[in-house]
């Protein structure tokens, strides 16, 4: 059951092979007792790529079910590639966020770019057309050529890929702070907009339905790139590293045309795209959240490089790609679509009764492995916290009164501060034009599409103020979500929910760990307190370097139904002898 | 009068157009694939901006070789009304419907911006419902935006009066600050700008529209003539 | 089989941004020795030999590989041993 | 004064989609005899020749020309004679 070069299930045991793949002494363990037998190596991949934190969230999941995640117009909760709000007329919007760190901080282009694709297919895999794309960057000062070289490359590439798939970028942040140094922040967002009968959810039910593979060919890109981005960024030598996975924004728009409609089609019982861990993930977790097994010829994946082993097939993070399970019988009517769109499309496999994932190649199985074992039994951790001892010290000091001298001056020097001053030079590089619904374009508190053959609209933006979290992280946590609402708010929008991506250091830092505890305990209450519920998110963890962990940057994403476009207001002066108010204290 | 809109794959601006003609003009338009081989049934034609194919080699050439531009070359033979909008100019340059050739933009990054223009020629079907010199706001969105072409056809436009719209600044390092051009006969017109974008108060400008309804105007003028 | 390498170059007179961007770029880091950069792409056709390889490749490079209004290409080509 | 050129090639196991779009858009016109594309860029460099030319031109390709992360390159060197 292994393939020729591999270590042998007895090998993994004794030299901790698991280890290289980041799995503990105690999580191979615990694998071994689930399956029963000392997995091979491939059946070894599949555990370390499905526990790694990005894909189990198990050092976060028992912080993260502090989240209010209910509320009357929330149709679809975490759990899904995104989460879903009604907006009335049979109508919903579908949003999340999700980062693209450690792949930026290697290559930024295609990590930036790749990130705006993968959010993508999160949305439109739930049925939805993506109608806008936000992001929200953090980078050093931007006083080295590397800090620069990064930024400019890491917006060229959102620009790139978002332009070319034709959805429009409206809104954003950046912000520079040398804690982002050597871990720049690339977060995503996406919206889509959802007719209610076209919803679809990533599960593989009915025995015998066929499993299909759609979009480009896998090759050996970004091979554990889940376990690299669950790791704090070492200095080792970049040419070291799995290879990079390259974007192709046109594959992305065909892939994304023709899944839109075969959403339409009632032959399509599930879909969800081969995000991080690739072919494992999805198929997994499709067949777990149905409480089926799947079966997967390995052979009938395609392939973009020769002699590819089971193992690298199943864990390359190869992009654009889909997984799809269609009714037994039906698979002509999805075959014909792809085909019309010109995308590439192979039945690779079969939903079975036993829960088991099982893998052939060249005739033989080479994994089987319990898919509740992969995606649902996953360990988890409740790790220790401690307060850190300067978070005392601030708290006793007395609030420093600074004294403005000359304000006018003042006022100059604030303005000229890369993180205040004007983002034009940013987001006039990103199409956000597209699609020719853009009421709002980026510039003011948030980004405005409306919707056509209606008189309403959504308002949308991302916000995270980290400083304020370093210093308190349970009031930042709240001042994060109070401004992202306030947003929305003087945009003339409801907020309906929220999406957030917790960029934090170590977690097992019990000094991190707090951090992170706190803050969700901060954005839960202010969300329980606004009624906007955390519809669905993202973690990134372990972003440090040497022992300089970035700042506490909980990146909330809000998005806000505008009954009546009439009701938009942009944040601008108007007339001259307008009267100016100041609300609040 | 029928409208087609070429639809290619990576395309994005076909279902804004349709939704100008169809919605704001209730005219009578379709999306037409770009596999298909006669567009004998359409009065005017045009082709929507996007990355057709990704705009992989250079924007627009794979677009220019499929059977729907030929198909589209036997239509110009015949004299009708053919508009490139963004990519869809590109596509008529490499095609050869008009002359010249477009680069990347001076500063290499690509371009959205409300951007003003000038209309340089309102005397074409494209542009009759502007006044001439009247400035325009229609925006732009383009890394490849930057028109050349050389001497003997530069005096050709300019004696021709081909150029019909400029852009009010430099905005991409395009000669002479050509947004668009129409060929010698001016049934054919390319330009950068989306007048797609701008063609409801809601999203910012409606100075869009005209051309949509010069087209109409023109049509209907040639038409009631000739019926 | 051989391989046809088509050198694709801007015309000569034609503005080239990219390599006018690539002068400032290296001018800004010092490198003075440079005193000019031309910019080019390359496509590498691996093809069946035939008879009427070159009139293939111009064909390939007229219809498509080549926009003549702003670039002039030229081609070499190598045999290739079969495997 | 000598001529340098770099080509610039997308590593082995990166995706190239503008290689694979023209290899469909070929075989749709029907040039069946290619059998697969690779494409690359070249970067010419006019430029005085210096003693340590090689190290000179490995710091520009390396510090701008060349993305290493996903790009090889390779150069070469040709002797101008001088106008
Ligand atoms: N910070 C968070 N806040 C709320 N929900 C979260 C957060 N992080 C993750 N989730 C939810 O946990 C669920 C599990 O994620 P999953 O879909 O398996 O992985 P991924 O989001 O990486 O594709 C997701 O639906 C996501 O919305």
């Amino acid at each position: 059951m292994t393939g020729l070069h591999e270590p042998t299930p007895e090998q993994i045991k004794e030299e901790k092979i698991y280890k290289e793949m980041g799995m503990k002494e105690e999580e191979y363990d615990y694998a071994v007792k689930l399956l029963g037998r000392l997995p091979n190596y491939t059946e070894t991949g599949l555990f370390s790529v499905m526990w790694s934190e990005h894909c189990s969230y198990k050092s976060s999941k028992a912080l993260l079910r502090k989240f209010p995640t209910e509320g009357k117009q929330v149709l679809q909760g975490p759990g899904e590639g995104a989460g879903i709000v009604d907006i009335g007329d049979e109508q919903a919007a579908v949003f999340k966020i999700e980062s693209h760190n450690s792949p930026s901080a290697v290559e930024p282009y295609e990590g930036a770019a790749t990130g705006v694709g993968g959010i993508m297919r999160d949305v439109f895999s739930m049925g939805a057309r993506p109608i806008a794309l936000l992001n929200s960057l953090r980078f050093g000062e931007l006083t080295t050529p590397r800090v620069r070289y990064l930024f400019e490359e890491a917006v060229a590439g959102i620009a790139g890929y978002g332009n070319r798939v034709g959805v429009p970028t409206v809104g954003g942040e950046v912000k520079f702070d040398p804690s982002y140094e050597k871990n720049p922040l690339v977060n995503a967002m996406c919206v889509g907009l959802l007719d209610h009968k076209d919803m679809k959810k990533g599960q593989a039910s009915g025995v015998g339905n066929t499993v299909i593979y759609i979009g480009p060919p896998t090759g050996r890109d970004g091979i554990h790139g889940a376990t690299f981005s669950s790791e704090s960024l070492s200095d080792e030598d970049p040419s070291e590293r799995p290879s990079i996975q390259a974007g192709d924004p046109f594959m992305e728009k065909i892939v994304m045309e023709a899944c839109l409609e075969i959403v339409q089609s009632d032959a399509l019982i599930g879909i969800q795209d081969m995000g991080a861990a690739g072919l494992t993930s999805s198929s997994a977790e499709m067949a777990s959240k149905a409480g089926y097994g799947i079966e997967m010829n390995l052979d009938l994946v395609p392939q973009r490089e020769e002699g590819m082993t089971p193992y690298e097939m199943m864990l390359s993070e190869s992009q654009e790609r889909m997984l799809l399970v269609v009714k037994k019988g039906r698979e002509k009517e999805i075959k014909d679509i792809c085909e019309r769109w010109g995308v590439m499309y192979s039945e690779i496999g079969h939903v079975t009764e036993d829960k088991n994932l099982r893998l052939l190649h060249k005739g033989k199985v080479v994994a089987e492995v319990p898919v509740d074992a992969l995606a649902e039994d996953v360990p988890e951790y409740d790790l220790p916290t401690k307060e850190p001892a300067f978070y005392r010290e601030q708290q006793a000091k007395e609030p420093v009164h600074y004294k403005v001298e000359n304000v006018k001056e003042t006022l100059v020097e604030l303005l000229q501060q890369p993180t205040i001053a004007s983002k034009e030079w940013v987001y006039s590089q990103y199409d956000y034009l597209a699609q020719a619904n853009t009421v709002v374009s980026p510039g003011s508190d948030a980004g405005i599409i409306r919707i056509r053959g209606t008189n309403k609209a959504l308002a949308m933006t991302t916000d995270c103020n980290a400083r304020y979290l370093y210093l308190d992280p349970e009031v930042g946590g709240k001042i994060t979500v109070a401004e992202a609402t306030r947003n929305i708010i003087c945009s003339g929008g409801k907020p309906l929910g929220l999406t957030d991506c917790l960029n934090f250091g170590s977690p097992e830092n019990p000094e991190i760990y707090w951090q992170l505890d706190r803050a969700i305990e901060g954005m839960s209450e202010a969300c329980r307190t606004l009624n906007t519920p955390v519809i669905g998110g993202n973690v990134s963890l372990y972003n440090e370097k040497g022992d300089s962990a970035i700042y506490p940057t909980p990146i909330v994403g809000v998005v806000g139904l505008i009954e009546d476009v009439a009701h938009i207001t942009t944040q601008s002066f108007k007339n001259e002898g307008d009267l100016v108010y100041v609300l609040g204290e | 009068m029928k409208w087609a809109v070429i639809d290619f794959p990576g395309s994005s601006g076909t279902e804004d157009i349709l939704h100008v003609l169809r919605s704001l003009l209730n005219e009578e338009a379709e999306g037409v694939w770009y596999k298909d081989t006669d567009l004998s049934a359409y009065d005017v034609i045009i082709l929507p901006s996007g990355a057709s194919f990704g705009d992989y080699l250079r924007s627009g050439a794979i677009a220019s070789i499929t059977p729907a531009i030929q198909a589209l070359k036997e239509e110009r033979k015949k004299g009708k009304l053919i508009c490139g909008i963004g990519n869809g100019f590109q596509i008529l340059l490499e095609a050869g419907f008009l002359p010249g050739a477009i680069r990347r933009n001076r500063l290499l990054k690509f371009i959205c911006a409300k951007s003003k223009l000038i209309v340089k020629n309102n005397n074409t079907p494209f542009t009759n419902q502007y006044e001439q010199q009247q400035e325009v706001n229609i925006p732009v969105a383009h890394q490849y935006g930057n028109y050349v072409c050389d001497k003997e056809i530069r005096q050709q436009l300019e004696e021709n009066n081909q150029i019909v719209f400029q852009y009010y600044d430099d905005l991409n390092g395009s000669m002479d600050h050509i947004a668009g051009i129409v060929s010698e006969d001016k049934r054919v017109l390319g330009l950068m700008p989306h007048p797609e974008r701008a063609s409801e108060s809601i999203i910012g400008s409606t100075d869009g529209l005209a051309l949509f309804q010069s087209i109409i105007h023109h049509w209907r003028e040639e038409h009631d003539r000739t019926s | 089989m051989v391989k046809v390498t088509v050198h694709v170059k801007v015309k000569e007179g034609v503005i080239n941004p990219e390599a006018s961007a690539l002068e400032r770029a290296l001018a800004e880091l010092s490198f003075d020795e440079v005193k000019s950069v031309t910019t080019g792409k390359t496509i590498e056709l691996e093809m069946e030999s035939t008879e009427s390889l070159d009139t293939k490749v111009k064909e390939m490079c007229e219809q498509l590989l080549v926009n003549t209004v702003i670039e002039d290409y030229s081609y070499t080509v190598e045999e290739e041993n079969k495997a």
